[in-house]
């Protein structure tokens, strides 16, 4: 456990794919800290690489075409990294665990749902077979499935999508994790299922006392549930925060704008207004920050054409010291406080 | 405590398995009892013949001589194909069934001597042919008799010929042969006398020759019984039918039991290998002693030091060799004119296909139908050569020549073109084909080939349905061309394929049938012969001796005029292998 | 591959074009797809490459063109197929420039019935007018006798059907390149031609059976029900039965000819392609275009084979490509076991055959060569058909 | 599951009905009648006689019936596994069959076995090793073993090792040496093992290059699985994850492929049993075909038929076993 009692830091992560058409940068120099028990969400578009940063926590990056190039991952102060893949099975499973966004594949077909939960159980606690699938049918009942006496020895495809999403949580928090990755958790379910199953996550962190990773592009999602968030555009985290502090006065051009196109409540407006443009390429970065051909003031600016803007801390509350209960970063030339 | 019940329960398991062990050890030996006590019981059987035998010995000795040499050891031959049945006078019968039946199993009243290719004595004890020819009269040996036991008697030889001629057995064409036969009579119990139709210079070799079959063995109600008996042929002869083991060999055992001298090998297996490269490799693996070589093999093989140190390569002469031809359907337009058949037979590179193809220095190019070391062909009638130049000239003469220059001769409209029928798969036939449609091809002739298989092949050719075609004939130790050559054999399945009509060819035929003095029969072949050589109703390409591998092993193999006989071999004991 | 769909018309680039570019990523499909060039080159000009008879002679002080003269009605129709087909690929170049992509794949279809409809008509037209002609002349000796002179002859200069039995079955030399088979025939040249029967096999029965496998797929599939029921059970049918046994049985027992065995390998391998049609026919009848098709009154024939069958096409093509390989393999296992041509047509599988002789001395170049030549056909046969296949599978297209 | 079984093989008969009908009808339509076949060169017979032996011959195999009752009582009787006599045997062809299927069977049974050994492992290795050294060559030699036309793989192996010209290692012939039945069991066996290798092995390369092929490109797929994804999350090593989970579900479609095998080998038998005159239902066929055995013809394609039914039968029913996504009722 880390002295100010961060879970997990990551410290300048850099991952690259290799494919025939050259290297892409999928995460560029990501440093980010969970704290113990608490919720850190994980937001951006699709491709920006927020679920190969989970995934590289994991170490389950498929290796080739993939390659963690630089960084640290410590993990109650050790580095995930520099850990033998044996040591890393140790701690997958059972310190951490993943949930992950496709209920409906992310079971083998061809085992009971028992089945699949017993074997984290027996590979991570010493416990007989009898007693593994006692904490399975716990498991089960814990995340809320009814009848999970016969719900155990069924078939994944004998269940609907939210009950599969069940069953992976249960398989997840079998073992009581210290962080449960959960990516995008709730993005291939029911809108009416989406509430209770992050209910569920939020009772289970509870009971569990474990950190959550969150990673969703639900902005929604994040308000609601998250303590801190990042937010990650082409590669790169563009800036950190409490939630709070972050929907009240977001510093990032790229946050400022996805908060705009987010519906609110009580605001009457005729048109959401969206960002311009498309998520670049990985293969063909813009030079310069990633965000300027999109950007309302890097579009004409020098320095955002060519320089790339480091994530760097600072220290701007806006109107509200409330906020301040967390560290806050920004990776933008232009956001308050950055250059000082 | 615990571990003595431990002891106990093995000892129970040990006495168990000894018990179960012993009783199919009883079984086997009850089975081995079993058979020496059948043995046995043929001994004493066949024990009361010898002992008649015995007593009949002041009055016939046994045919030919005893055999030397030690006894023991199998010979294996190599088939290149399963015979279709194991009974001889059938139809379907081959000569992979003559091999193994005739002489070992069946046995006939005569038999050729193998050197003066004169008919002795076998099954008779004697014979007599009436001065007119018409009747011929047999007395069987008293001591000869069936494998089983049973005497060869009147009945037997009756049931034989009737079987033979019975139109629901299927035995045409063999029966054809017995056109001739009026009817047999039963004088005695061991004498029959044969009534001839006609007078027939081969009724002697043919009555004599009959493969005797038991009667109270193939007794039959419904011919398609009869048929259908193919395998477990009983007969007289020094071997016993053992087994047929379909698709890998068929076994005889000596007959020890047999009425005459027995001889010294005691099993006859004959290996059915379809592939010849795999005979070879037998052969030369020690696993087949006996094989009948394809040119090619002979040719390179008995050049062979290391092959020829094992192996004896036999290769002789003997009546029944025959000759490959290539016959011209003479209905059709282009092969009706005698010109172009005799251009035909110019085009045909016969010394090189002698040389290169057959590689044997002692084939020959035959002139005609018969023997060429024989009586019956006129020795002074030569090969036509290869000349291609000749056969332009007849062409021309007769008409063919290219009109339309298209490059293909014809007259009267019709192009010179025709398809040559060959029979899949024998590659010595299908390369003379291809030589031929080449030559052809030089002098403005287009042959197409027509492969079939050997079933639909014999179809067409004994319909006729062919332009040209090429084919061995066999031959026998006396030759009538009667099947041949007579224009009665043209259609209805007669052998006459090319329809060959001379009339004074067919009136020579004839009288030869009716002439019994040698010479005189002679002097009318010899008079057919130039006739067949001057009308070429076939291209006849070549004849060759007889070739055959053998283990070196065997010993006394003679090479007599009618060929090798296996039943005088015999291997010394310190070199037999099998037991 | 020539297939013009267009998907997405913003793209620029039609479906076709974008198969054919992921095609030739891999170099290995390039060489293949040269390999098979040099093949029909190679087939295409026999006559040209390995012939008895010179291109020209001066006989007697005139001048002689044998080759020319001596080519065969089957020759001609060859020229054609090649001159044809080359002409159309360069008409799919030329759509891809000049024509709209919206019909493109109309006028392609235009297109390609013309030219098979002009292959078919020039095919039987020749076997009509040009005469047959013989020439066995052996230009050889009368050049070595003096009688003619100034010869030029094609680069193997023998005929597949001339015999030599003094040069019968010699391996590998400076005369014969490849060395003779059993008569003295020359192996190179019999090779060449050779190739004819087997692309021509390839293709014909590759395009009987498409052609049936379509029908059949497309009405199994745009009907279903009871129609479907009642074809599955011919499809199963033919499925079950042992085909390569069939094939020798049916290639046995009828009179032997060239397409005869075509038309049988075509019409026993026909189930794979029905069924990914009848598959692909069933997911589209419920789309709205067919339906749209179907509200407009449109023949039958029209909604199935110009409105659906592009769209399911590739994997037909596919197969296709497979399938040629697989007929080569037939034709030559056919020959191989003495049911092919009549001899002395030249073919790979027939060739093979000799390379044991009847002694067991093992003609090596007999079976090595025409061996290697069934082996690298087949091989790249199916080369193409992986590539075309990752190409054209858009799963392994956009991996990750 | 049994109603499942019931209901298959319910389906399988218009199927089987189609089969002996093609069968009989390709035997009917063939030129060349099998009385004349069977009456061989007659010599020369009457014409008279002729005709009456024909047509005793016609009678006695029913051709002088109208068709469909031929193929009615041809049916009845190939249902009792009678398929009347063999023309050029002259014995029931269901006794020569019964000599020649278990050796084309053993044969293939070897195979199989190798193939699924050689070629389960072999793939599985292959897709781990992705894009590796071991992938690529791998790939490379399978897909050059998969266009090997097998008769010049036969041929290359007669004449390279059981030949004069090169070595003499393996009989180039056969299934046993003719001393076999003499020997012990050991030596036996060995010596019925060495005429197998050769025939086995041309039997086998294709075979397993193509399943290789195929399980390669299953587990890569199921490699890429979410589920194989979840596995490792979990912290199972390697191997379970692939043997355990990727494995097991790349199986599934392998094993259909034993039905779409099934008759390519028989096919296959008919080439590699003429060239090493193995004397298997192969060359049965192979014979009958050029002797026009015509009922000999007709069993062997229809008891090829009913196999490689049985062959799709146990296909799918093993499918269904494995799989459990299929459920036997709800496939209703």
């Amino acid at each position: 456990m880390s002295e100010n009692g961060d879970l997990l830091s990551i410290e300048h992560l850099s991952v690259e794919f290799f494919t025939e058409d050259g290297a892409a940068k999928a995460v560029q120099d990501v440093s980010l800290k969970i704290r113990k028990g608490k919720t850190f969400a994980l937001v951006g578009e699709s491709g920006c690489g927020k679920s190969v940063t989970a995934l590289s926590i994991m170490r389950l990056i498929p290796e080739p075409p993939g390659k963690i190039t630089s960084g640290k991952i410590i993990f109650k102060g050790s580095d995930l990294l520099s850990l033998t893949e044996k040591q890393m099975r140790r701690i997958r499973g059972d310190k951490i665990a993943m949930v992950f966004q496709e209920p409906m594949t992310s079971l083998n077909p061809v085992y009971t749902v028992g089945e699949q939960i017993v074997e984290a159980i027996e590979l991570h606690q010493k416990k007989t077979a009898e007693q593994a699938w006692a904490d399975a049918v716990e498991m089960l009942q814990k995340v809320g499935i009814a009848d999970p006496q016969q719900r155990v020895v069924e078939y994944p495809h004998q269940m609907s999508g939210g009950m599969r999403q069940r069953v992976m949580v249960a398989m997840a928090i079998s073992c009581r994790p210290a962080l449960l990755i959960a990516d995008e958790p709730t993005t291939a379910l029911d809108v009416t299922i989406q509430a209770q199953m992050l209910d569920l996550l939020d009772h289970l962190q509870k009971e569990i006392g474990m950190s959550i990773l969150l990673i969703t592009h639900d902005l929604g999602i994040v308000a609601e549930r998250a303590n801190e968030v990042a937010v990650m555009y082409a590669s790169r985290i563009a800036e950190v925060a409490g939630s709070d502090a972050l929907f009240a006065e977001p510093l990032h051009p790229y946050t400022q704008g996805l908060l705009k196109s987010l519906p609110r409540l009580g605001l009457s407006v005729k048109r959401l207004p969206t960002i311009s443009g498309t998520v670049p390429d990985p293969l063909h970065f813009p030079a310069g920050c990633k965000f300027h051909p999109r950007c309302p003031i890097g579009c004409n600016d020098k320095r955002c054409q060519t320089v790339e803007p480091e994530l760097r801390k600072v220290d701007w509350w806006g109107k509200d010291p409330t906020l301040q209960n967390c560290e806050r970063y920004v990776a933008c030339w232009y956001a308050p406080g950055y250059e000082t | 405590m615990n571990s003595r019940s431990g002891l106990v329960t093995f000892l129970v398991f040990l006495l168990l398995t000894a018990m179960i062990v012993l009783q199919i050890l009883s079984m086997v030996q009850s089975d081995r009892l079993y058979e020496r006590l059948n043995r046995l019981l043929d001994i004493q059987k066949g024990g009361v013949a010898t002992k008649s035998a015995e007593e009949k010995k002041e009055t016939s000795s046994l045919p030919g001589e005893e055999y030397p040499g030690d006894e023991g050891d199998w010979l294996i031959w190599s088939l290149g194909a399963e015979p279709a049945t194991l009974m001889g006078i059938t139809t379907l019968s081959s000569m992979y069934t003559r091999y193994i039946v005739s002489g070992n199993i069946f046995e006939s009243l005569l038999e050729y001597d193998p050197d003066s290719l004169t008919l002795r004595l076998l099954l008779a004890e004697s014979y007599n042919v009436a001065p007119d020819g018409l009747e011929i009269s047999f007395r069987i040996r008293s001591d000869a008799h069936f494998s089983d036991g049973h005497p060869v008697t009147a009945d037997d030889i009756i049931f034989t010929y009737q079987t033979i001629v019975n139109p629901g057995v299927d035995a045409a064409s063999l029966a054809n042969y017995y056109k001739d036969v009026d009817k047999v009579v039963k004088i005695s119990e061991r004498e029959v006398k044969f009534l001839m139709k006609r007078i027939y210079f081969k009724s002697l070799e043919l009555t004599g020759g009959m493969e005797i079959l038991p009667e109270h063995i193939y007794k039959f109600s419904n011919p398609e019984e009869f048929n259908k008996r193919i395998s477990g042929p009983v007969g007289s002869g020094p071997y016993i039918f053992e087994k047929w083991d379909v698709g890998r060999e068929i076994v005889l055992r000596r007959n020890e039991n047999y009425w005459g001298h027995k001889p010294k090998i005691k099993k006859l297996v004959y290996r059915i290998i379809t592939n010849d490269t795999a005979a070879i490799q037998s052969l030369r693996a020690g696993q087949i002693d006996f094989m009948r070589p394809l040119p090619d093999q002979y040719a390179e093989l008995s050049k062979n030091e290391e092959f020829t140190r094992g192996i004896r390569c036999l290769s002789y002469w003997h009546p029944a060799v025959g000759y490959f031809w290539i016959g011209w359907n003479q209905d059709r337009p282009f092969f009706k004119d005698r010109r172009v058949r005799l251009a035909m037979t110019y085009l045909v590179d016969r010394e090189m296909i002698r040389k290169h193809l057959l590689r044997n220095p002692e084939a020959k190019v035959p002139t005609g139908t018969f023997y060429i070391y024989g009586r019956q062909g006129d020795p002074n009638i030569q090969p036509w050569p290869y000349d291609p130049q000749k056969a332009k000239q007849l062409l021309d003469e007769a008409g063919w020549v290219d009109h339309d220059g298209d490059g293909i001769r014809d007259k009267d409209g019709v192009p010179f073109k025709f398809s040559y029928m060959i029979s899949s798969g024998v590659s010595l036939h299908e390369q003379i084909a291809k030589l031929v449609k080449d030559e052809a091809a030089k002098v403005g002739i287009e042959v197409n080939l027509d492969p079939y298989e050997w079933s639909i092949f014999s179809q067409r050719l004994l319909d006729r349905q062919f332009d040209a075609v090429n084919l061995a004939w066999g031959g026998a130790v006396e030759e009538d061309p009667y099947q041949i050559w007579h224009s009665s054999q043209i259609g209805n399945r007669g052998s006459n394929y090319v329809g060959f009509k001379n009339a004074e060819a067919d009136a020579l035929i004839e009288e030869a049938r009716r002439t019994l003095d040698e010479n005189k029969r002679n002097e009318l072949y010899h008079r057919f012969h130039r006739i067949l050589h001057e009308e070429q109703p076939y291209t006849f390409v070549y004849t060759r001796p007889e070739q055959r591998f053998l283990d070196k092993r065997f010993e006394n193999a003679i090479v007599h005029k009618l060929g090798v006989n296996t039943l005088e071999w015999y291997v010394p004991r310190d070199r037999q292998k099998y037991k | 591959m020539n297939q013009q769909m267009q998907k997405k018309p913003d793209w620029g680039l039609s479906y076709g074009e974008l198969v054919w570019r992921e095609f030739f990523k891999s170099r290995l499909n390039a060489a293949c797809l040269i390999f098979i060039v040099f093949l029909f080159a190679v087939a295409v000009l026999a006559p040209f490459l390995a012939n008895d008879k010179p291109f020209v002679i001066r006989i007697d002080g005139r001048l002689h063109f044998p080759i020319f003269a001596n080519l065969s009605a089957s020759d001609y129709s060859v020229f054609l197929a090649a001159i044809v087909g080359l002409t159309q690929l360069r008409l799919i170049r030329r759509n891809r420039r000049k024509i709209e992509p919206s019909i493109r794949s109309d006028v392609l279809w235009r297109q390609v019935t013309i030219s098979i409809a002009v292959i078919l008509i020039g095919t039987v037209s020749a076997f009509i007018f040009v005469p047959r002609r013989l020439d066995a002349t052996d230009y050889k000796s009368m050049i070595v006798s003096g009688k003619a002179s100034g010869a030029i002859f094609a680069p193997v200069p023998y005929g597949y059907g001339r015999t030599d039995l003094k040069s019968r079955e010699q391996p590998p030399n400076r005369e014969h390149w490849l060395g003779t088979d059993d008569v003295g025939s020359d192996v190179l040249c019999r090779l060449i031609h050779g190739s004819r029967i087997s692309l021509s096999v390839g293709f014909v029965a590759v395009g009987i059976s498409s052609v049936i496998g379509i029908i059949i797929g497309a009405i199994l599939g745009y009907f279903g029900g009871g129609v479907d029921f009642a074809g599955m059970r011919i499809v199963e049918i033919m499925m079950a039965v042992p085909t390569f046994f069939l094939i020798i049985t049916i290639v046995a027992f009828f009179p032997r000819s060239l397409l005869n065995i075509m038309i049988i390998i075509g019409i026993t391998s026909w189930t794979e392609d029905a069924r990914f049609i009848r598959a692909e026919f069933f997911r589209l009848r419920r789309q709205d275009f067919v339906r749209a098709a179907v509200s407009l009154g449109l023949p039958l024939r029209s909604i199935l084979f110009r409105h659906m069958l592009p769209n399911g096409i590739a994997p037909v093509l596919v197969n296709a490509t497979f399938g040629i390989a697989g007929a080569i393999f037939i034709e030559s296992a056919l020959s191989f076991l003495g049911f092919g041509v009549a001899p002395p047509t030249p073919s790979w599988g027939q060739m093979l055959s000799l390379g044991v002789s009847t002694t067991g001395r093992f003609l090596w170049w007999l079976t090595l060569f025409p061996g290697l030549a069934i082996f690298f056909t087949v091989l790249t046969y199916n080369l193409v058909g992986e590539g075309l296949r990752d190409a054209i599978d858009p799963r392994l297209r956009k991996a990750e | 599951m049994t109603t499942y079984i019931v209901r298959r093989l319910l389906l399988m008969i218009p199927t089987l009905l189609g089969i002996t009908i093609m069968v009989f009808a390709i035997s009917r339509i063939a030129p060349g009648d099998p009385v004349s076949l069977s009456m061989g060169p007659g010599g020369q017979l009457d014409a008279a006689r002729a005709a009456d032996v024909r047509k005793a011959r016609m009678a006695l195999y029913g051709l002088d019936k109208p068709v469909p009752v031929q193929y009615a009582k041809w049916l009845g009787r190939v249902v009792r596994l009678d398929f009347g006599d063999s023309i050029k045997h002259h014995r029931p062809v269901i006794n020569i069959i019964k000599e020649r299927l278990p050796i084309t069977l053993t044969l293939n049974i070897i195979a199989f076995v190798l193939i699924y050994a050689i070629s389960l492992p072999l793939g599985v290795l292959a897709a781990v090793k992705h894009k590796k050294l071991f992938d690529r060559a791998s790939s490379v030699v399978l897909f050059m073993l998969w266009s090997l036309p097998s008769m010049w793989v036969g041929q290359m192996l007669i004449g390279y090792f059981c030949g004069p010209t090169f070595k003499s290692w393996f009989p180039p012939a056969g299934l046993s040496s003719n001393y076999a039945e003499q020997l012990a069991f050991f030596p036996w066996l060995t010596d019925r093992l060495w005429h197998l290798v050769l025939p086995v092995f041309c039997l086998t390369y294709s075979g397993f290059a193509y399943l290789t092929k195929q399980v390669r490109a299953g587990m890569l797929d199921n490699l890429r699985a979410d589920y194989v994804r979840t596995a490792r999350a979990k912290g199972l090593s390697n191997w379970v994850v692939v043997f355990r989970h990727a494995f097991r579900n790349s199986v599934i479609p392998v094993i259909t492929i034993v039905a779409t095998l099934l008759p390519a080998m028989l096919g296959g038998s008919v080439i590699i049993e003429s060239i090493f005159s193995v004397p298997g239902m192969g060359l049965l066929a192979f014979e009958a075909v050029t002797t026009r055995d015509y009922n000999v013809v007709m069993a062997v394609a229809t008891i090829g038929g009913v196999l490689n039914l049985i062959g799709l039968l146990l296909g799918d029913i093993a499918y269904a076993v494995v799989d459990p996504r299929i459920s036997f009722e709800s496939a209703e």
